[in-house]
């Protein structure tokens, strides 16, 4: 759009120009200054398409038929797709190796029972810093193994200092657990959240089962785990790299 | 003198080039239904007149040793739910959809398609399968979703039941499991730890002050002083439609695209 | 000299006639852009809330008519009727008056219709606050709105199309081959869609696949070509150059109407529905970068030499934004349609990105160019304040590239995690928290933007515009006074004829 | 500009021309959705529908016959109430209070009238434990005054009196009958005390086995040992329902040696 304090540009023809000339019009003018000021919407130019133009369609047109190659046979209206067989997602239940150290085969399992607890202790058992103590770095957790069992199979009530702060919160029980099951969420929280080292054998947790029965039924309290269960549980240690088939954990041979 | 030329050489050009159009009117409007009425026809009518009639599938003797009409169990207040399920938007963030391997791999979610069972010898048996045409029984339109903010829904029925095993939830029963999650998502559980939560639907809900024993009806597990929570018509058919969401049934052979169907041949 | 003075006297026969068009549509076309951007201010609330909503979903959650699920389809229904269909039909009778050199003679029933088109947005957002909507997307409005809609938009647009008929025979411009087809599209994109979905019992599956395949057509097969019309006009009448190229207009034109009707029920990929057809979706999707390039091209290259214009004239500014966001349409359709990525953007944020791109990005840039220009003629008054405008373009220009960078790029990763189907599907959810709170600010950048251009167009509606000879610019020489040039040297002008 | 392609013809003809084609897909679309608007006969929509016609008519099958006897009842109910007399709607083992039974009944007197013919139990016959248990069971409703081990209330007052060791319990057997069925209002004199009840013991009509049994229980448990009580003596002293409440005075009075025969 032209500026009238522009000097008139011969090379831009434009209704400005024109207007100006002829006085008679000053009053139409006046009523449709913006119309008088439009240029004319000229004809249209006759370029020819340019090849580049062609060479991208036609790339785009690749990319196209090869997007339309994935729909399988064109316009036949089966609702049911047709020579389609499902591609079997494997999952982390079912995948992995079968063999392992019985570390990991613990911890994998102690992962999906762990998930119970991180309502609570949160999934990086950091807890709440308020209501519910953190796993990691807990003397409760990397301490004695029996005192742990008796918590995690009892529940607990009554305050309790960890790391250094008092939690008072009531912690239900979590029994029934195998014993497998037992010592795999123990094995978890001892070695993902804490360095421990070591594993809770199957046959350790049986025997806090045992212990657990035997003793009355109700939330355990501070004094009595200090008193009766500070020590580790009984049973013959095992080494955490021991071979063991995951399904199974009985000792196998490495592949 | 100049500037009026070049006007006069603009107009003179103009009427130079105003040779007849080669787009007549007609030409165009024909073209036009043309290029619109061939796809109308091949993606719009065509397909909508074979889907209305859907073949029924069915379950074979040889194959599935039974035969019958595939029908899929469901029930529940499906139209009605339907239409509250679509006016209170909840498929602007959930969808019912699960596309077939090739397409995206829901399948392999281990509960929102299906799951994985055991069967008497012990071994694992994966339920999980693509929606069907026949899944929307029904329904008038399939409330296929737009993007998924929540979770899927195709198999939702058959997931709360796993939900209730939770040991923090507070819900009793698949109902009251939902009728918390619609009123206030992070009433589900005892530690109201729920981050990123469903909007609370407090408007499909009555509060009303207890009197007396309060009403059978109220919704259990919401303790607000005095006031109890009752499912308004809407929320109850929504649930009940929310609960025919299931894929837990087997479908004939012929619609089964599983490998262990093909390895089995 | 005769020959002179006759084409001297034709040259103001011709802005008689053009100012007498624009005089007879002043109160039909400012009705459409002043309740379109009424509604689009409506929208863009909507849009803001429901965009808090979706990272806060504690907010608002207690208001039943402002809860999550009413308040998304409410912002996307008013956004399109209210706003884009409102600002289309604006356009759609200026423009063809103008090109057909017709005088509107039906003015009042434009404005009838008008006014029962807008009863029916109200009604439908109303409707679907209140908990009535259909619950199918952007059909949200209740059932018994879609035929109102109908009849008023055959009121609004057939007074154009009896235009065109009765026009001067010879060439039709480029311009026009778009309006013309998009004043057909619509009708038969709208009333097809209506019927499968709400009066046809058909099976449910392919009703939301005739759903999908509207939302596809609207924009293709409306919202498109009445922008690239509109941009067909303008590049060429604010420059006073002929469009580039004709060969490549034709190519355009044709390549966007057999390609359009196609695109659409990729959003079904997967679904129990012939295999064939979301794919042949995703391909027209793709393919829509042809019909991108050719406009493009052939838009751009007519602006060539011309720079200083488009930085100085808003239309034309507003105009190439817009053509801009139309090739990053066709590119981001063909980078997102292809199947493997398919995949992870069929059901994540990015849909929402891409029809946004199309609706604001694309489609309101090019119509505020064309209100830039139209406003002005047919009020009689020039722009008040370029400042408006330019917060106007640069608030949107940065609000509309975050909502889409966030919405696609947000999506992408969201896509990515839901197809990680070994982890959990919240973590899937998780990452997208941060692109939502981006597309929130976003929206406030344009809501803030768009309160420029509503408050602006008000004042214009009031005739409280400028009364003068020289247009509004948005650059132009500072003299210490306005750079606009004299004000009100128009009113002198009279005063020395007086 | 009005030229001779502008003309009303051409623009009435355009209007019409302009309708038909906006709508031209639709009436298309129209036209064919008449064909979709009834799937074909072996269509899955079909077969669904057949398939729950059929269900929804076996329900209203299986709804048809009990609806009968429903609305059978509702008449039965409905004509009892139109005889209007409370009386119309009393069995033998209710009478209502007010209804011209009871009055009948109160005529003859208030105190316990043993009939002709009264079952006479041997006071050693053996004690089934199986009727013992159900006693037993439901003593609990009695227990609420008397204590579960018979001992009454003493310390509260003295208001409830006392099982164990009663006069009464292991008295004539036509009493604690009666009681039953006309309850007992009151201070009574029970173990050379007396006993002011709160409230009075209301009639406890229960059926005769579980009178018998429950009579049966407290007089063979805290210590008691009586006959125990047969469900034909029960039947027997039925006369008394429907009379006024007892009270101490209209008993007959215990006999301080267990077992006998009462009379």
């Amino acid at each position: 759009m032209a500026d009238s304090k522009k000097p008139a540009d011969s090379s831009r023809p434009d209704l400005e120009d024109s207007t100006s000339v002829v006085e008679r019009h000053e009053g139409l003018l006046a009523q449709g200054a913006a119309q008088a000021r439009e240029k004319q919407v000229a004809e249209t130019g006759m370029e020819p398409v340019s090849l580049w133009v062609f060479v991208a369609s036609a790339v785009v047109l690749l990319v196209a038929g090869g997007v339309l190659g994935a729909g399988g046979k064109l316009f036949s209206y089966n609702p049911h797709p047709q020579d389609y067989t499902r591609t079997e997602f494997a999952s982390d239940a079912d995948t992995g190796p079968t063999i392992g150290p019985i570390l990991t085969a613990l911890s994998k399992r102690g992962k999906n029972i762990y998930a119970k607890c991180s309502g609570c202790h949160g999934s990086t058992g950091n807890g709440d810093g308020n209501q519910f103590p953190p796993l990691a770095g807990s003397d409760w957790v990397t301490g004695s193994t029996e005192r742990l069992a008796q918590i995690i199979l009892n529940g607990l009530s009554g305050p309790i200092d960890v790391a250094g702060k008092t939690y008072n919160g009531v912690m239900p029980a979590q029994a029934p657990l195998t014993a497998a099951e037992l010592a795999a969420v123990m094995t978890f929280v001892r070695n993902e959240f804490n360095d421990v080292g070591d594993i809770v054998t199957v046959e350790q947790a049986a025997n806090a089962l045992k212990i657990y029965e035997s003793r009355p039924q109700g939330q355990i309290t501070v004094k009595e785990l200090n008193d009766k269960h500070d020590k580790m549980l009984e049973g013959e240690p095992v080494d955490p790299a021991t071979m063991v088939d995951f399904e199974t954990l009985k000792p196998a041979a490495a592949e | 003198m100049g500037n009026l030329l070049m006007v006069r050489r603009t107009i003179s050009i103009n009427f130079i080039l105003r040779k007849p159009d080669p787009m007549t009117f007609k030409a165009f409007i024909l073209a036009l239904a043309l290029s619109f009425g061939v796809p109308w026809l091949l993606i719009i009518v065509v397909p909508y007149g074979k889907m209305r009639n859907l073949e029924a599938v069915h379950f074979e003797m040889d194959s599935d040793g039974r035969d019958e009409v595939y029908v899929p169990r469901r029930s529940g207040r499906i139209t009605t739910g339907s239409a509250v399920y679509g006016a209170n938007g909840c498929y602007v963030c959930h969808t019912q959809l699960i596309r077939a391997s090739y397409a995206g791999s829901e399948l392999g979610r281990p509960d929102w398609a299906g799951f994985r069972i055991k069967d008497e010898n012990g071994v694992t048996i994966n339920t999980a399968r693509e929606t069907t045409p026949y899944d929307y029984v029904g329904e008038s339109f399939a409330h296929v979703g737009i993007m998924r903010v929540g979770p899927d829904l195709s198999n939702v029925a058959g997931r709360i039941q796993g939900y209730l095993d939770d040991p923090l939830t507070k819900a009793d029963s698949p109902e009251n499991w939902l009728y918390l999650h619609l009123y206030n998502s992070s009433f589900k559980t005892k530690t109201f730890n729920n981050v990123a939560g469903c909007p609370s639907q407090t408007h499909l809900f009555e509060e009303r002050v207890v009197r007396g024993q309060g009403s059978p009806e109220a919704v259990p597990g919401i303790n607000m002083d005095g006031v109890e929570v009752l499912p308004t018509g809407d929320a109850r058919a929504l649930v009940s439609y929310l609960l025919s969401l299931r894929k837990d049934d087997a479908v004939p052979y012929s619609i089964n695209y599983s490998r262990e169907k093909k390895k089995a041949e | 000299m005769g020959s002179d003075s006759d084409s001297q006297t034709k040259l103001h026969d011709d802005m008689e006639l053009r100012a007498r068009i624009d005089r007879s549509l002043r109160h039909p076309v400012m009705f459409f852009f002043a309740s379109g951007a009424a509604w689009l201010a409506v929208a863009l609330v909507l849009g803001f809330i429901s965009s808090y909503q979706s990272h806060d979903t504690r907010f608002l959650s207690g208001v039943g008519f402002l809860n999550y699920g009413r308040v998304y389809p409410a912002h996307v229904n008013v956004l399109i009727y209210g706003w884009g269909c409102q600002a289309a039909f604006g356009l759609i009778v200026w423009l063809m008056a103008r090109l057909s050199r017709k005088e509107c003679t039906c003015a009042g029933v434009i404005l009838t219709a008008g006014h029962i088109w807008n009863l029916g947005v109200l009604a439908g957002m109303l409707g679907i606050l209140s908990g009535y909507g259909s619950g199918k997307p952007w059909m949200e409005f209740p059932s018994a709105i879609w035929p109102l809609f109908l009849v008023s938009y055959f009121f609004i647009t057939v007074w154009s199309f009896i235009q065109f008929r009765c026009s001067e025979p010879g060439k039709t411009y480029v311009a026009q081959w778009y309006l013309l087809a998009a004043l057909f599209w619509f009708p038969w994109v709208y009333l097809t869609a209506h019927l499968f979905v709400f009066v046809f019992n058909g099976h449910p599956v392919m009703a939301a696949g005739v759903n999908a395949w509207f939302k596809y057509a609207l924009i293709f097969l409306f919202f498109t070509p009445v922008a690239l019309g509109t941009s067909y006009y303008l590049a060429p009448k604010v420059t006073g150059r002929p469009v580039y190229s004709y060969p490549l207009a034709l190519f355009g034109f044709w390549a966007l109407a057999i390609i359009g009707p196609w695109a659409g029920m990729q959003k079904l990929a997967g679904g129990p529905l012939p295999q064939f057809m979301p794919y042949v979706g995703a391909a027209a999707t793709v393919l829509i970068l042809i019909p991108a390039l050719a406009v493009g091209v052939n838009i751009l290259m007519t602006l060539r030499g011309h720079e200083a214009e488009v930085g100085s004239s808003p239309s034309l500014r507003f105009t190439v934004a817009g053509i801009a966001s139309f090739l990053v349409l066709g590119l981001v359709g063909m980078g997102l349609n292809t199947p493997s990525i398919l995949k992870m953007t069929q059901f994540s944020l990015t849909g929402y990105g891409f029809e946004i791109l199309a609706i604001y990005g694309f489609f309101s840039m090019c119509a505020f160019g064309g209100i830039y220009f139209i406003v002005p003629r047919v009020t009689r008054r020039e722009w008040l304040s370029r400042r408006f405008i330019g917060w106007h373009f640069w608030l949107t220009i940065y609000g509309i590239a975050t909502v889409v960078v966030c919405s696609i790029m947000g999506g992408l990763f969201h896509g990515a995690a839901q197809e990680a189907y070994n982890s959990a599907w919240q973590d899937a959810a998780k990452i997208s928290y941060a692109y939502t709170v981006g597309t929130t600010v976003a929206w406030g950048l344009i809501l803030f933007g768009s309160l420029f251009f509503l408050l602006h167009l008000l004042l214009m509606w009031a005739r409280l515009g400028r009364r003068s000879q020289h247009p509004t610019l948005l650059q132009g020489e500072h003299h210490g006074e306005s750079p606009h040039g004299p004000e009100d040297d128009l009113d002198k002008l009279h005063t020395a004829e007086a | 500009m009005g030229s001779g392609n502008d003309n009303p013809l051409k623009r009435f003809s355009s209007f019409w021309l302009g309708l038909a084609l906006f709508g031209a897909f639709g009436l298309a679309s129209l036209v064919l959705g008449i064909g979709f608007t009834k799937p074909g006969e072996d269509s899955f929509d079909r077969i669904n529908e057949k398939r729950r016609t059929a269900i929804k008519s076996e329900i209203e099958k299986a709804h048809a016959g009990a609806l009968e006897a429903v609305e059978g009842s509702f008449s039965t109910v409905g004509t009892q109430f139109l005889e209007t007399a409370p009386s119309g709607v009393e069995k033998p083992e209710f009478v209502l209070p007010g209804s011209a039974t009871q009055k009948n009944k109160a005529a003859g007197g208030s105190g316990v009238v043993v009939p002709e013919g009264f079952p006479v139990v041997a006071s050693d016959a053996p004690v089934d434990p199986a009727v013992m248990e159900k006693g037993k069971l439901t003593f609990a409703i009695c227990s609420a005054c008397h204590g579960l081990e018979g001992e009454g209330m003493y310390h509260i007052n003295k208001t409830g009196p006392p099982l164990a060791g009663s006069e009464w319990v292991t008295g004539p057997v036509a009493n604690l009958i009666a009681i039953q069925f006309r309850g007992l209002n009151g201070p009574i004199e029970v173990k050379g005390e007396t006993y002011t009840p709160v409230a009075p013991m209301a009639p406890l009509p229960l059926d005769n086995d579980s009178i018998a049994a429950v009579l049966t229980y407290i007089r063979n448990s805290f210590g008691n040992k009586a006959s125990p009580v047969t469900p034909e003596q029960v039947e027997a002293m039925r006369g008394e329902l429907g009379k006024p409440m007892l009270s101490p005075a209209d008993l007959l009075p215990p006999v301080p040696t267990p077992g006998t025969t009462p009379n």
